[in-house]
């Protein structure tokens, strides 16, 4: 009984040991703690939900990723997709449309771009990443000419629900965005860990031909990732008009590269085959609160990016000297 | 010097083939500015070719463009320099090859390196917010954050300066209680915004470099109920800028005229394909002070005569 | 005369200028164990390949239970039934024993909670894969949660050979499973695919090894320079010969006429074994 | 004798098939000759020159890019330490260092950074995409900070002398700079290919385990990956002082993935161990001349970038359809 | 007694829960072939990991020529001469033959040509790498060039095992060397290792094959269960009981002592192929 209690918390201790996104989680709550010793205004509840609003939509963004990444991908056009949807959303509304049906409309487009993308990968067999650079290119330029050269504000309360409505959670506040976000990494996470089609995703990354030889349904696979990862952006554009209703072509032009940090940081893998949606939760937030830390402290933003440079790779390397010790 | 292979711009016949460099695509901005040097030139009969940088401070993308527009053989260059000094080289060689060359919106340094400026005089468009911002705040000492463009850039300099000129402080002023670079995107401007006031949020005054900015930082004061209790100023005069003055989101917003500078340019290069004149100099296209609020002693419209004179 | 179960003509492949099947024949009948034997690189791999769709040949046709069939991927190949084990053992490294087991086959809890939420039947999953490790005498491995990169040679082997054996419903393709496996483990898979043929379905064996080879096939099918040579029952032939067979010392002639050393008695005692006189050839 | 000749022809062009910059080289071709043919100022002497001088700061930093990606790495901070080798370039010879001082105090730092780079990679054992998102915004905000916020003109005729200086090759104008990169370029090519550094560098990205076992210098083999890319990042300071004689801190912000791009268009793998410099040539030469091309057809950037996303897709697309049908 | 080439005392590896090597004990002598047989997962793999290099034990020591030694690295192994055929063969896939067996050992053309310019000799390793795939009997290799994740699973091992027996210049440890080979391959192995031997050279040789065992190993180290279990000579017992004492089936005592079924004359014919009885133990 004792023993076996025993080998159940060691088997968990090793789980845990296992998790790559271990340092990172390590490092942010080591963040989190000397912010808030060396501040008074970091951990006050105020903030912190301010912080996980400013990582919303970048930690949007990235959860479509990880699922592209898994598979050994990778989507360099998530932030252009995006903020194609934000342009849709907001031009149909102004120009008349039921929010509803510009919401439909929207989803639908970014679905149907994460599905193109998804088809060129799959069927012709294309590197993701020329793939999703051609894609970039493309939105990109249509989401300019869509826009017709100006900035889209809304102010339909459906499409600014997101950031607006909310609740207080003991003292925190709670907007429906970060209840949202909370719902669709729980979603995420059980498909990918407790589904069949999650253990396809890992598989498929781990290793493309084992996959196809075992009789997995490689190609639909892929591609539904492609498509499941389009409707997350357009989720993400929902997000982006709940924190700035405004659609502007010229927003999140970085979006794309924080997206991909936040899932590298979150301990997945590139390669594919390895990593995990909580990881990317971390990784989502490490960067919010560095930048909130050290704008708390005080220090300008240049520092404050030397000092994020140097914090990410600490974290990272931090965890992988605990590791070596452990082995 | 080499020879080249292409024939000499003019010898075709066919309408006037005039080049538009801008700094970026997706700017409002430039994109008021395209249309309209495209209105302009269809209006005489020439047409434009327009190009871009991929992003603002893409010194070799406008030289290439430049590069590529010499070989097409076009009369005229219209180019919005990303950097006054980046693209010299570029514009002097389009130059020798007779081409004009004239900067819209940024001055070049030295200012002889194009033939013309059409442009805004950023520093005082600066000056104008700061001086509005200050007699806002009259008698009360200012407590000042600042949203910065990125850092280096020509414009952001010129405006930053010009603002801190209009307050009558110095960079390193305690006043100035900090500062952040927005890249002129409303997303990074709200969330440095939330994180400065989350730090100090005694502030009574916010410079911002343009109206995008100005949302970010006034969604994140609204967010802190400071809004209406901060004195909020602008630059750039988009039509969604103006609505914000009208709607009292920020006080003031100072306006450019893009198109103004787009109609001339066109003009000019039109004229220098029928007979060769050049023009020369900076031409100032004006700066104004758009308020619902106006203070004695500076000189504003209001925003009617802004919606009707804004662009994008 | 039966139909064979499996049965393929005049396959092809060729990758550049290396042929790895060249114009081979394939008979596989119900019931029975068919070895394949042959030389490195003789193309015995491409040639199970072939028959389970993981790779499209250039040319032939390959008849299922005497129906035309083509198999675009392995998966089809896997619907039709025919289970294989890869000489590459196609597992997925960075999961463990339990996944790799069931991938692709996964267990879904009973109830609305499976078939709604397709939430997956981690425990029952985990189960049986245990029981079926153990049956094959893997003991050493400690628990079936190990990632399988971590494996021992033998360990991963097991695995691909369970995952087989579990699963095959119509017919068990495997490519030296024995190969990594231990003595006494060897003997376990070699009593695993007695029982398979047992429960009626046909097993393809392909080894290097000639004893397990004589133990326990059928028919011997061998494999030459990307075709079929010849097909010899192990009551008709000695090792040696069948040796000879593989490195073209012994030859049987190309219409299918008796061999050229008279004393072996080859594909001789009946019709099905006989090399086809009828397979169509492509110049 | 005529088979051998015949087998020898077969190898050669199995060669050639199997090399995966086929596809691209031939969208190359075939774009010079459709411009050509439409327009009447692309296939002239003169910009011939300028597509190629346009290509070559981003062709450099390519050029050390192929060989982090060749071991499974990626670097995201090559445009940043070029920029901040044009800065010292630039600050230093204005306040007054030799010309030849400057040039050396750039390639030791830009070096050093890459070893940096290389270090952690290699001894920590961290992952490239982390270490070298870290060393990007230490970079950066450095190469700020340097700048002191405004951007250096450079007159000097040494740093200057790879745009300016040149002669003429027949009728077209070979600058200095394109010298340098055709020599650089082909001493990295020998180097990857003719020797055994080179063999190692493949074989460390193709199965790190495998060459690790193998007892190859993995370690020291990877790091001088990145210490020789730094070293390169400098020569691309040099290339673009060159073209644009002003060092600018906003500069080349799209030059990291232009440089991935080029490299991926060129058919090497992102996972390393497969790909060629040749390949990365034609990555490099094959936008600049889609750009060049479609600008002297007079189609406007925003078009222009739509049909250089659809472009460079149907490159590669039409490559994987031509193996597929060959296989 | 003769100081063994290489001696490992007290070797211990642990991965988490699993006990990969469990105070293992090894001696090789010169000149001798040193078979060591195993359960599958019994820490074999393991074993000779540790003593080339390619995993640092937690605990122990590694003795060569007497010497106590750390290998860092497998590259500090084999610059001590000991050269590995590892079970995963430890190739680089997306090339080809010729640079697989010489990699890390690149030959370069003479002159300054080689020493300067560092200009390899490619056609030098081809010739080369020709005639020892040729010597190993892989016949069906058609060119040196192919590239190693197009070859069969015998060409491959074929390819690990040249490279190997081509640079040993101290001793040879081979992995289950022949596990994918054919009949007339394994042959030809078998043979390599026994002109490896008469170079002077010791050979360890992992084997699942008792009687390739039997037929070539001086001495048979039995492993169990992360430990040597027993060493025996082929001469003084059959090869029912060193399966016996593979499976636990029989045991030797702790302590060295004779073995507990009286009729096997184990460990007791020569003091160097006793269990040693004064090795180190940690509790
Ligand atoms: N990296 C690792 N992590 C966890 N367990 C491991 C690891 N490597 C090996 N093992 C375990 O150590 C044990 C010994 O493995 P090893 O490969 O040495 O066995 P072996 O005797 O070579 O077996 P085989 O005959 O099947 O090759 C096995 O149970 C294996 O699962
Ligand atoms: N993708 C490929 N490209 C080129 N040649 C290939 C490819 N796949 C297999 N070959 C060649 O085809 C031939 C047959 O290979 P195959 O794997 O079928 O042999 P095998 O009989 O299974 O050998 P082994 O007993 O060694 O497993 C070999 O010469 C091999 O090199
Ligand atoms: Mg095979
Ligand atoms: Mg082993």
């Amino acid at each position: 009984m004792s023993a076996e209690s025993g080998q159940l918390r060691g088997r968990t201790a090793e789980a845990f040991l296992h998790n790559p996104a271990l340092g990172p989680l390590g490092a942010l709550v080591v963040a989190v703690i000397v912010f808030g010793a060396t501040t008074s205004t970091f951990l006050t509840v105020d903030n912190l939900s301010l912080v996980v609003q400013q990582s919303l939509v970048v930690g949007t963004l990235a959860l479509g990723q990880t699922l592209i990444v898994l598979t050994g991908g990778i989507d360099l056009a998530n932030a252009a997709i995006m903020v194609l949807g934000t342009m849709l959303f907001a031009r149909l509304v102004t120009e008349g449309s039921a929010p509803v049906l510009a919401l439909m409309a929207g989803f639908v487009i970014c679905a149907l771009l994460g599905g193109v993308s998804g088809g060129l990968v799959t069927w012709l067999n294309l590197p993701p990443f020329i793939v999703t650079l051609g894609m970039l290119t493309v939105v990109l330029a249509v989401g300019r000419l869509y826009s017709q050269g100006s900035s889209w504000p809304v102010t339909d309360s459906m499409l600014n629900a997101l950031g607006e409505g909310g609740y207080l959670f003991g003292q925190i506040k709670v907007t429906h965005g970060m209840t949202l976000a909370v719902v669709m990494f729980a979603i995420t996470w059980y498909a990918l860990t407790k589904t069949g089609w999650g253990r396809h995703v890992y598989a498929l990354g781990n290793d493309p031909e084992a996959a196809r030889l075992t009789g997995i349904h490689v190609g639909r696979t892929r591609f539904s990732v492609y498509l499941i990862a389009g409707v997350i952006y357009a989720f993400a554009a929902w997000q982006a008009l709940g924190r700035i209703p405004n659609a502007d072509p010229n927003a999140f032009q970085t979006g794309n590269l924080d997206s991909i940090t936040a899932v590298v940081i979150g301990g997945t893998s590139l390669f594919g085959g390895r990593g995990s949606v909580g990881g990317t939760v971390v990784g989502a937030l490490i960067v919010a609160v560095l930048r909130s830390g050290l704008t708390q402290a005080g220090i300008d933003s240049l520092y404050q990016d030397v000092a994020t440079g140097v914090l990410v790779i600490a974290a990272v390397a931090f965890d992988q000297l605990a590791r070596r010790r452990s082995r | 010097k080499t020879k080249s292979g292409s024939d000499d711009a003019g010898d075709k016949s066919g309408p006037v083939k005039i080049g538009l460099v801008t700094k970026t695509d997706t700017n409002p901005y430039f994109v008021k500015l395209r249309e309209s040097a495209k209105a302009a030139a269809e209006a005489k009969g020439a047409t434009v070719i327009a190009v871009a940088g991929k992003f603002d401070g893409d010194n070799e993308g406008q030289v290439a463009a430049i590069e590529n527009l010499v070989q097409q053989g076009v009369k005229g260059i219209l180019i919005t320099p990303s950097n006054s000094t980046g693209i010299l080289g570029a514009l002097k060689q389009a130059k020798e090859k007779g081409i004009l060359v004239i900067a819209l919106d940024t001055e070049t340094d030295p200012k002889d390196a194009v033939d013309a400026t059409y442009a805004t005089n950023n520093t005082t468009a600066g000056e104008l917010e700061g001086k509005y911002v200050k007699a806002t705040l009259g008698q009360t000492a200012p407590r000042l954050l600042m949203m910065d463009g990125s850092p280096g850039g020509t414009v952001d300099e010129q405006r930053h300066r010009g603002f801190l000129q209009g307050m009558g402080l110095k960079d390193g002023d305690p006043a100035i209680l900090g500062a952040a670079p927005t890249n002129g995107d409303q997303n990074k401007a709200q969330s440095a915004m939330e994180n400065l006031l989350q730090r100090d949020s005694s502030v009574n005054a916010v410079y911002t470099l343009n109206e995008p900015a100005a949302r970010g930082a006034v969604a994140a004061l609204t967010a802190k109920g400071l809004a209406g209790k901060v004195a909020v100023g602008s630059i750039d005069g988009g039509c969604q800028g103006v609505a914000d003055v009208k709607a009292g989101k920020y006080l003031a917003t100072v306006m450019q005229f893009p198109r103004k500078m787009a109609e001339q340019g066109i003009d000019a290069v039109v004229a220098f394909s029928k007979d060769g004149t050049k023009p020369n100099g900076f031409q100032d296209t004006g700066a104004q002070l758009i308020t619902d609020k106006p203070l004695p002693g500076l000189d504003s419209k209001d925003t009617t005569w802004g919606a009707q004179n804004c662009w994008g | 005369m039966t139909t064979p179960a499996l049965q393929a003509r005049g396959l092809v492949k060729r990758y550049g200028r290396v042929t790895a099947i060249d114009d081979a024949d394939f008979d596989l009948y119900a019931g029975e164990v068919l070895a394949v034997v042959g030389d490195n690189g003789a193309g015995k791999s491409s040639l199970i390949k072939a028959l389970s769709g993981a790779l499209i040949p250039d040319d032939g046709q390959i008849l299922l239970d005497g129906q035309e069939t083509r198999f675009h991927s392995p998966l089809e190949a896997r619907k039709a039934g025919i289970e294989t084990v890869h000489q590459t053992l196609a597992l997925a490294p960075a999961m463990d024993i339990a996944t790799n087991l069931f991938l692709g086959r996964e267990l879904r809890r009973p109830g609305p909670v499976g078939s709604v939420f397709r939430l997956l039947d981690r425990a029952a999953m985990r189960r049986q894969a245990q029981e079926q490790l153990d049956a094959l005498g893997i003991e050493t491995v400690q628990h079936i949660g190990q990632i399988v990169e971590t494996l021992s040679g033998g360990q991963r082997q097991a695995v691909a050979v369970a995952r087989a054996a579990m699963f095959g419903s119509r017919m068990v393709i495997m490519d030296e499973p024995t190969a990594a496996l231990g003595v006494k483990e060897s003997r376990l898979v070699l009593d695993l695919i007695r029982r398979i043929r047992d429960r009626g379905l046909p097993v393809v064996l392909i080894s290097h090894d000639m004893p397990q080879v004589f133990e326990l096939a059928d028919r011997i099918h061998v494999h030459r320079l990307g075709r079929r040579a010849a097909v010899v029952r192990p009551s008709d032939a000695s090792m040696s010969q069948v040796v000879s067979l593989m490195t073209g010392a012994l030859q049987i002639g190309d219409d299918g006429a008796p061999p050229d050393v008279s004393q072996v008695s080859l594909a001789g005692s009946s019709s099905a074994l006989a090399v086809p006189r009828h397979a169509p050839r492509s110049p």
